[in-house]
């Protein structure tokens, strides 16, 4: 009755043996779905890599990706300690936007929502980049003045923004009480239309799909133990599933950054910190945007699904065990309550905590180490999730050329000795 | 929510404490000469352990007064407290205290590397 | 410890819940009774109990049962000793007798390394009473004031709703007094009253 | 009206004198009070009440409480409405307003059931394969998407209802009244302990209302459970929490607990509390959660009428329902045995026992046997028939591996299919706990194994069946767990029980089913979110091999009830295609809520006004009164401006500018933090936190400081003054007060300890009025004479201690504003006062109150910063051009290393600049962003921003602050502010406005 699975596919398919389409799915669905092929192989380590990425989130299939893709790698593995996908790629928040103040931070998000905006088609998998737009709050006479500043700073680097009275807000947002006696109201804000979501799952599984049709190894439950370093430089990579030779070794770790560091010798100027998200039960849909406030300390958009995602800052003290405190919680849905009242009588269906690291600028890493052929791209903080692409691409480019580009080079470790930072405390005021 | 206990007040829910980060590091002394990389070493880089950590709290709506902790940051089990001016005195808190990189000898501390970046 | 000590020469004074009209409103078989104890006289001491001549000079000029144990207060004839922490007290008295008590400390501990602040105004005291009062309290405040836990002379610095406070327990009945910054006075008093939402409520002056 | 023809005579325990009317989906029902809808619904023989989530098939009542999957509905309307309500949950009121979900146009013809036919285009994870052509027509695809899921509706407005929470604290925390809960409750409380115990149940008791056929201590088990809730409500320390559900296990036993205090939906006028969120830390928790029944998997098994066979039997016991007049059960244990047995004793006629096993001997059986209940033993449900309803069901007998089917087919008649698959421990909780739990081969289920925290799982979460085991586990816990908790009070005796004997569970998953059909028939495994074996099947096919991502990718276990009758299903399913056993699948790790929880109660009574405390100074009557304008500064509320009668802002802000230098004005400077500083090493701590020196400030004196971090960047500024030796009073900006105090306490204990200082914040105790211009000192004059006033006698920077009107006060002589200038301190009960005294003699000075915006204006005109708006934490003394404050000499202070650092010496950093506008009418908006050249269009690259601007009345034209790259060496270049519609051409300057700028 129950067929049995057998043993992992040989080799990985080419994108014609396993194409998705509306044709693809009518043919299958002939043979009632039974002939369709693994999206991946889940495979065991050869013995040596040209480069191993440790880390089997979206951003280290990405960078796999893009190394095999854009910089002729041949012979890569992705390494994890658990399944793919399963560490904050699968726990955020999904929120997607490029409108970040500093220069920097415009360059390598915007770098990534371009890539987001053909993402679907260029893996063959739909990842549901929904451009439904990311709308910012304003409650302050105070904030008001920072949104200027942002805004300005965001329309002079050519990426779209765009200015929202309250009454403007209202009617992209009905649900929002823009009742200027609030403690807190509603005094403005500015939405980024090209913002928006995606789904969270289907980034790291068309990722994973995709790296594997071009021949990347994906080893899943392969935790690594260390790391074999020869005068500076990398030459292995310890793990539960033996010694794994490697010329380069990118990691890619959020929430473990500073563990894996540890490991090669070296520390990173990150804290790891519970950041708390929920859901609603699925309802009708009643919110098309996302929202954002500094403010009252909430964001929220709602799913496909119907589901309302909420959030909010991070817990203040490092903690690895995947849950914050309450009160966390507590603030974040009073300040749901209080911009959309109707959500009172809505019901948090589940809760989770992922574990976020955090540079003292809020801004991330993505860096030679120093061991040699060792790379870090890490740090992002709140914000990974919608780096995604444009972190793995730019972080292939640094592996591949051992230099990283323009666009990576600002966010190197080297700035924490010199101390120039971006700082951008204000854009993750609120975690998003 | 942590409950976490000031050595004064007794236990108390951690939104009471302000969080104070590692504990035991020492500020360079300014009047000597200091490398840019050994300073930043001093502001930035963090124990950031998965496991037992020594760190600083401050019960912030009590008696205002800072005090260390051993906690286990996968458990968040606290195991010891002590006073702001001591080291601890647990097995695990000393333990943990001793194996940390600051407190360890410099040439054990970092692999030699070729790009001293 | 209430003052009638109103007005120096044409100056009035003011509490900080003087706006919230406060007469006395709301039925006397009340189960919750909340009063503001206007212009009490406070300072803050700070010493250290491991000098000698801080301790001994306290004793004779403030109070013979100095000093508290921690989560404590006591009363003694003219004031009320509040531990705060392991070098710093909140002293209570009648606000006419603060400055000479004050003059007098800081003559008796001139040698000790030590600290006299007068912080009458800095906040105000409102006291609940009633059988409800646990429950009220219980509604925003985390710490465990069960009567065998937290009994008449158990004082704590905690968190009430989302302000900051000392809280004490002056009588079984329960009696409570909470100490609340001035500009959180007004927001606590109204937290006061919402949560005491579903009893019989009296405000007096 | 319907009757309610599936009522019992007799059985349950309602209130049958108070009949009760409500209405679902339009048509109004009778029902007795303390019904649920379900209860009332299957009285009047209704099944069909909702339409599942992807392939809208009739769906019906499939469990009671938190595990119901089917039976979502929307309750009510307008602003108190609320959907996913699991219609076992709510209790009936009159007038009651109910109706189903996900369906369009109605229950009975709904045009979602399309998606049903179509079931074989949309497989599991369908969507990630399509729905990418034509490309960009994602957001099109996702409209209809969006619409078509989600189930129930919003409310339209504002809660009418109240939430509150509760903090409380026990030694022992149990988390269910069945059996082991209120045994565990007695033994605890009789121990000595503080107890809380709460139940999701109205009535305590759980199993013992159902489980009829028991007694304890030769007592019904009804009263058993009767006597010992009397006894708790006896005792001082007990807390009894009935509608209780608990929904969170936190670290060191912190708990939520929502209890639903008012009966749902009840319409009243006054605002009532509908639920309150207990937070509760205990000392020791006893879980005794009980144990949720598995469905079967058999093809077809989601039609209305086909219900989980513990709930049939909750029906009969506690409404007196029957849920059908011809049930079939179909079991794979005993306890279905109950279920037919009670249907038997209460007069229903039962179809069939369908028992997977082969010989199934025990009480039970024989009991059923002796009541001539037909019974098919080693045979099994292969499909079902009716559509919105059961009609019948096939049997087959079963190969005795369980793998294939043997004998001949059988159609059984039935209105009604009780099932029961064996039972899984509610180990939620103690999964949330960080519980380990291992996998039980004979339940095969998940058990509680190692407990990371103080708790204790009994009775059926412990996977205890037995009744008398439970009571006994539940005694052992609940002594136990006072004892740890300090208590040493007498435990009672473990009574007598009377039980039948239960024999062995036979699994089969899934049951196999019929050949040769051209459409595979759907085998439900999550019912709410239409999972099937099929898609379980395509997703390992697939790859999606780890629990999570077959979680993730099939959707099993993320419906509403949290996968609570799938998840161990599935991964049983799971384990058998991977043939490895269920323990190395894994599961995942429950999270909290363990049920749907409201978010207004996790909100609380921390909205509306009481969202954030507003902090007001002594004066802010007054500004009240003089219909002054309002800004939110963090908590604060200060007066932004005082518009007279027509005035726009700016025409305010432009008189209250100029009044204060030429005559009068006069602040509420109440709000700045000020810090009181004692000890004989205050100067040096001083010393180490600004940067500039403070060794040598003689008593009445004063001096600006700056504040760093130690990065180097600025922190806070505000006047330090020397009140007498060893004494200080410091100031920080508003918004600092709380952070520098905790900040400054930061060094002081932990980096400095042997520094004597003491610090306190004064920062209420003072009410500070701050007048200023060319007449303030012919105004204090007036007020106070103990002081010389003279500017010999009291320069600037200057403190001196005196009356004013008849209140001591402390005056500082200092300017943020560049006019003479008092800032007078008295006691905050005086500040009205004060205030009141100050404007009224001032009157013929024509003294001028103004706010936070002139006091802007005026600092910009002699080129002030304010930190937060020149700063923003990425800015040193030096690119604010305020080396002359950082001290040369000094060994150390705050931030000194930070200063040198490679990237912080060089000359093109941003710094702090003047900008006056080409264009002398022309104001710059805040924020706006400098270009050396402007482009036809962006990208353009950025040099600096403006931080401050303001028209100036006193400079006759627009002023403006800017940080710009290298600005100090650009002294009158040109740059250019592009707006959006028009760019802005203005000249780089000095900052101090006032004394360059010809007026």
């Amino acid at each position: 009755m129950i067929e049995k699975r057998e043993k992992a596919q040989p080799r990985s398919l080419t994108l014609k043996e396993n194409n998705y389409s509306f044709f693809s799915l009518a043919k299958n669905a002939f043979s009632k779905h039974k002939n369709w092929p693994q999206a991946w192989r889940s495979t065991e380590p050869k013995p040596e890599y040209d480069v191993i990425v440790v880390g089997a989130g979206g951003h280290g299939l990405a960078t796999a990706y893009y190394l095999a893709k854009e910089h002729g790698s041949k012979n890569i593995a992705v390494i994890d300690k658990g399944w793919l996908g399963g560490g904050n790629t699968g726990r955020n928040t999904t929120i997607i936007r490029s409108n970040y103040m500093w220069d920097e931070s415009a360059g390598i998000y915007e770098h990534s929502l371009k890539l987001w905006e053909t993402l679907s088609h260029e893996l063959n998998f739909n990842t549901m980049f929904s451009q439904r737009g990311v709308l910012t709050l304003a409650h302050t006479e105070h904030e008001l003045k920072e949104m200027t500043r942002r805004v300005e700073a965001i329309r002079l680097n050519g990426i779209d923004s765009e200015v929202l009275n309250p009454r403007a807000i209202k009617q992209i947002v009905p649900i929002i009480d823009i009742n200027p006696q609030l403690r807190y109201p509603v005094m403005g804000g500015f939405i980024q239309r090209r913002g928006g979501t995606a789904r969270h799952d289907a980034v790291a599984w068309g990722y994973a799909r995709a790296a594997d049709q071009l021949g990347v190894d994906i080893i899943q439950n392969c935790e690594v133990t260390g790391f074999n370093i020869k005068k500076g430089t990398i030459t292995a990579v310890k793990t539960v599933k033996g010694e794994i030779k490697a010329n380069k070794v990118a990691c890619v770790v959020a929430g473990h950054a500073g563990v894996i560091a540890e490991m090669a010798g070296f520390r990173l100027p990150i804290d790891s910190r519970p950041l708390q998200a929920l859901v609603s039960e699925p309802i009708k849909p009643i919110l098309d945007t996302v929202i954002m406030s500094n403010s009252v300390h909430m964001y929220v958009s709602q799913s496909d699904k119907g589901e309302l995602v909420l959030g909010a800052g991070a817990d203040s003290y490092n903690s690895y065990s995947q849950r914050g405190s309450l009160n966390i919680i507590e603030g974040m849905l009073a300040a749901a309550v209080e911009l959309f009242p109707v959500f009172s009588r809505l019901r948090m269906l589940r809760s989770w905590g992922g574990i976020v690291d955090t540079c003292p600028d809020a801004s991330p890493i993505i860096s030679k180490t120093p061991v040699k052929n060792l790379y870090f791209n890490c740090g992002w903080g709140t914000g990974g999730f919608k780096a995604t692409p444009g972190s793995g691409h730019v972080f292939a480019d640094l592996v591949a050329k051992d230099e990283p580009n323009s666009l990576a080079a600002p966010f190197s470790l080297d700035r924490f000795v010199g101390g120039y930072l971006i700082d951008e405390h204000g854009a993750a005021g609120v975690a998003h | 929510m942590l409950h976490i206990e000031c050595p004064w007040c007794g236990f108390r829910d951690d939104a009471e404490f302000h969080y104070g980060g590692e504990a035991h590091i020492t500020r360079p002394d300014p009047s000597k000469t200091l490398t840019d990389e050994k300073f930043s070493e001093y502001l930035f880089l963090k124990t950031n352990t998965k496991g037992l950590i020594l760190e600083r709290w401050c019960h912030r709506s009590g008696c205002r007064r800072w005090f260390n902790v051993l906690r286990n940051t996968i458990t968040n089990e606290i195991l010891e407290v002590y006073p702001v001016t001591e080291t601890p005195s647990s097995k695990q808190g000393k333990e943990t205290y001793d194996r940390n990189w600051r407190r360890i000898s410099p040439s054990k501390k970092t692999p030699k590397t070729d790009e001293a970046k | 410890m209430a003052s009638n000590d109103k007005t120096i020469g044409s100056a009035t004074k003011t509490s900080p819940l003087e706006t919230k009209l406060i007469f006395n409103k709301g039925p006397t078989d009340a189960e919750i009774t909340l009063k503001e104890n206007k212009h009490v006289g406070k300072m803050i001491l700070r010493g250290s109990l491991s000098e000698k001549k801080f301790i001994t000079s306290t004793k004779k000029h403030l109070s013979q049962q100095f000093p508290a144990s921690p989560n404590s207060f006591y009363d003694d004839t003219k004031v009320r000793v509040i531990w705060l922490g392991p070098d710093e007290w909140l002293i209570l008295t009648d606000v006419t007798e603060l400055d000479s008590l004050k003059d007098d400390l800081t003559r008796a501990l001139i040698k000790s390394h030590s600290a006299l602040v007068d912080v009458s105004d800095n906040s105000t005291i409102i006291e609940i009473k009633g059988r409800y009062s646990r429950e009220i309290l219980m509604k925003g405040c985390s710490l465990d004031i069960h009567p065998s836990v937290f009994q008449t002379g158990c004082s704590a610095q905690t968190d009430l709703g989302l302000a900051n406070i000392i809280l004490l327990k002056t009588a079984d009945d329960p009696v409570y007094q909470i100490i609340v910054r001035a500009s959180f006075a007004s927001y606590l008093w109204d937290w006061l009253v919402d949560a005491a939402h579903e009893f019989k409520i009296r405000t007096e002056n | 009206m319907s009757s309610q023809r599936f009522r019992l005579k007799e059985a349950g325990r309602l209130d049958r004198n108070a009949p009760l009317k409500f209405k679902f989906d339009g048509k109004i029902y009778e029902g007795f009070r303390g019904d649920t809808l379900s209860s009332a619904l299957l009285a009047n023989g209704v099944h069909l009440v909702g339409r599942s989530f992807k392939y809208h098939r009739p769906r019906g009542h499939l469990g009671v409480g938190a595990v119901e999957a089917n039976a979502l509905i929307q309750v009510g309307d307008g602003n108190s409405t609320e959907p996913n309500v699991r219609a076992s949950q709510v209790e009936i009121y009159d007038g009651l307003v109910a109706s189903s979900q996900n369906r369009w146009p109605s229950l009975l013809f709904d045009l979602g059931v399309v998606n049903d036919l179509l079931g074989g285009l949309i497989p599991a994870g369908f969507y990630y394969k399509t729905f990418m052509w034509p490309r960009k027509w994602w957001m099109k695809y996702e409209y209809f998407i969006r619409r078509a899921a989600g189930l129930g509706k919003a409310p339209t407005g504002r809660d009418p209802d109240r939430y509150e929470k509760m903090h409380a604290h026990c030694d022992v925390l149990i988390v269910g009244a069945g059996p082991a809960g209120l045994a565990a409750a007695l033994a605890a409380s009789k121990t000595g302990a503080r107890v809380i115990i709460a139940d999701d149940q109205q009535t305590f008791g759980g199993s013992l209302n159902t489980d009829t056929d028991c007694y304890i201590n030769d007592k019904t088990t009804v009263d058993w459970g009767k006597d010992v809730v009397a006894t708790l409500e006896g005792l001082p320390d007990v807390t009894m929490l009935p509608n209780t559900t608990v929904s969170g296990y936190y670290e060191q036993n912190y708990l939520t607990l929502l209890e639903t205090t008012k009966p749902h939906f009840f319409k009243s006028t006054i605002q009532q509390t509908r639920q309150r969120l207990w937070k509760v830390r205990a000392k020791q928790v006893i879980l005794a959660t009980g144990m949720i029944e598995r469905p079967l998997l058999f093809a077809n098994n989601d039609r209305p009428g086909i219900m989980l066979s513990s709930a049939i039997r909750e029906y009969i016991n506690k409404y007196g329902v029957t849920p059908g007049q011809n049930p079939l059960i179909f079991t794979n244990n005993d306890d279905a045995y109950r279920t037919a047995i009670t249907m038997r004793k209460n007069n229903i006629n039962v179809a069939a026992i369908v028992d997977i096993r082969e010989n199934p001997d025990s009480e039970l059986f024989r009991q059923a046997q002796e009541m001539q209940i037909p019974i098919h033993v080693g045979s099994a449900v292969v499909t079902t028939k009716g559509y919105n309803r059961i009609k019948s069901a096939t049997i087959i007998k079963l190969s005795s591996d369980g793998k294939t089917l043997t004998g001949e087919r059988k159609v059984l008649e039935c209105d009604c299919l009780a099932m029961s698959g064996g039972w899984n421990p509610a180990i939620h909780l103690f999964s949330q706990s960080g519980g380990r739990v291992k996998w039980n081969h004979e339940l095969a289920t998940f058990i509680p194994s190692e407990a990371t925290q103080n708790v204790l799982a009994i009775g059926g979460c412990n996977g205890t069946a037995d009744l008398a085991k439970s009571l006994k586990e539940g005694l052992q816990a609940g002594v136990s767990a006072a004892r740890l908790s300090g208590n040493k009070g007498h435990p009672p005796a473990i009574p007598s029980v009377q039980e039948p004997k239960q024999s062995e569970t036979r699994f089969v998953l899934p049951i196999p089913t019929q050949k040769n059909k051209l459409v595979d028939e759907k085998v439900f495994i999550d019912f709410q979110n239409d999972v099937t074996l099929a898609d379980i099947q395509l997703a390992s096919r697939e790859g999606y091999n780890s629990v999570e991502h077959l979680k993730r990718y099939t959707t099993v276990g993320m419906g509403t009830d949290q996968g609570k009758t799938s998840n161990v299903n599935a991964l049983m399913l799971l384990s058998q295609i991977l043939d490895c056993e269920p323990e190395q699948v894994g599961y995942t790790t429950f999270r909290p809520p363990y049920a749907p929880t409201t978010i207004g109660a996790y909100a609380g009574r921390n909205i509306g006004n009481l969202f954030s405390p507003v902090r007001t100074t002594a004066i802010n009557p007054w500004h009240k009164e003089a219909g002054a304008r309002f800004e939110h500064v963090g908590q604060w509320m200060r007066a932004w401006y005082y518009p007279k009668a027509n005035e726009t802002m700016r025409q305010a802000v432009d008189r209250e500018v100029k009044a204060a230098r030429t005559n009068i004005g006069i602040l509420d400077a109440s709000t700045l933090g000020k810090i009181d500083i004692q000890g004989p090493d205050a100067a040096e701590f001083l010393n180490r936190v600004y940067t500039n020196a403070w060794l040598k400030l003689p008593p009445g004196t004063s001096r600006y400081g700056l504040m760093l971090k130690e990065d180097g960047m600025v922190m806070d500024d505000g006047v330090t003054t020397c009140i007498k030796e060893n004494h200080y009073h410091m100031t920080t900006t508003t918004g600092g007060a709380a952070s520098v105090l905790e900040w400054l306490e930061e060094w002081l204990q932990t980096e400095w300890p042997n520094l004597k200082v003491y610090l306190t914040s004064v920062t209420e105790q003072w009410a500070v009025a701050a007048i200023c211009g060319p007449k303030s000192r012919e105004l204090l004059k007036e007020l106070c004479t103990d002081i010389d006033l003279s500017d010999k006698a009291f320069p600037f920077m200057g403190y001196r201690e005196g009356t004013v009107a008849g209140i001591k006060a402390r005056i500082f002589r200092i300017s943020f504003t560049g006019e003479l200038s008092f800032e007078i301190n008295v006691p905050r009960s005086y500040g009205l006062s004060l205030w009141e005294k100050l404007l009224d003699i001032g009157k013929k000075y024509e003294i001028c109150p103004y706010g936070t915006e002139a006091m802007h204006v005026l600092r910009a005109e002699k080129g002030f910063i304010i930190v937060g708006q020149e700063t923003d934490g990425t800015v040193t003394p030096v690119d604010l051009g305020m080396d002359w404050i950082i001290s040369k000499t000094k060994p150390d202070f705050i931030g000194k290393r930070a200063l040198s650092r490679r990237d912080i010496i060089k000359a093109d950093r941003k710094q702090l600049v003047g900008l006056l506008t080409n264009n002398a009418t022309d104001i710059l908006p805040e924020g706006s962003q400098i270009v050396e050249e402007v482009l036809p269009k962006p990208p353009m690259s950025m040099i600096g921003h403006v931080t401050s601007s303001y028209f100036s009345p006193n400079c006759g034209r627009p002023i403006a602050m800017a940080l710009i790259k290298s600005g100090r060496d650009r002294m009158g270049q040109t740059v250019h502010i592009p707006l959006k519609n028009k760019s802005i051409a203005a000249t780089i300057t000095d900052v101090n406005f006032l004394d360059n700028v010809s007026k």
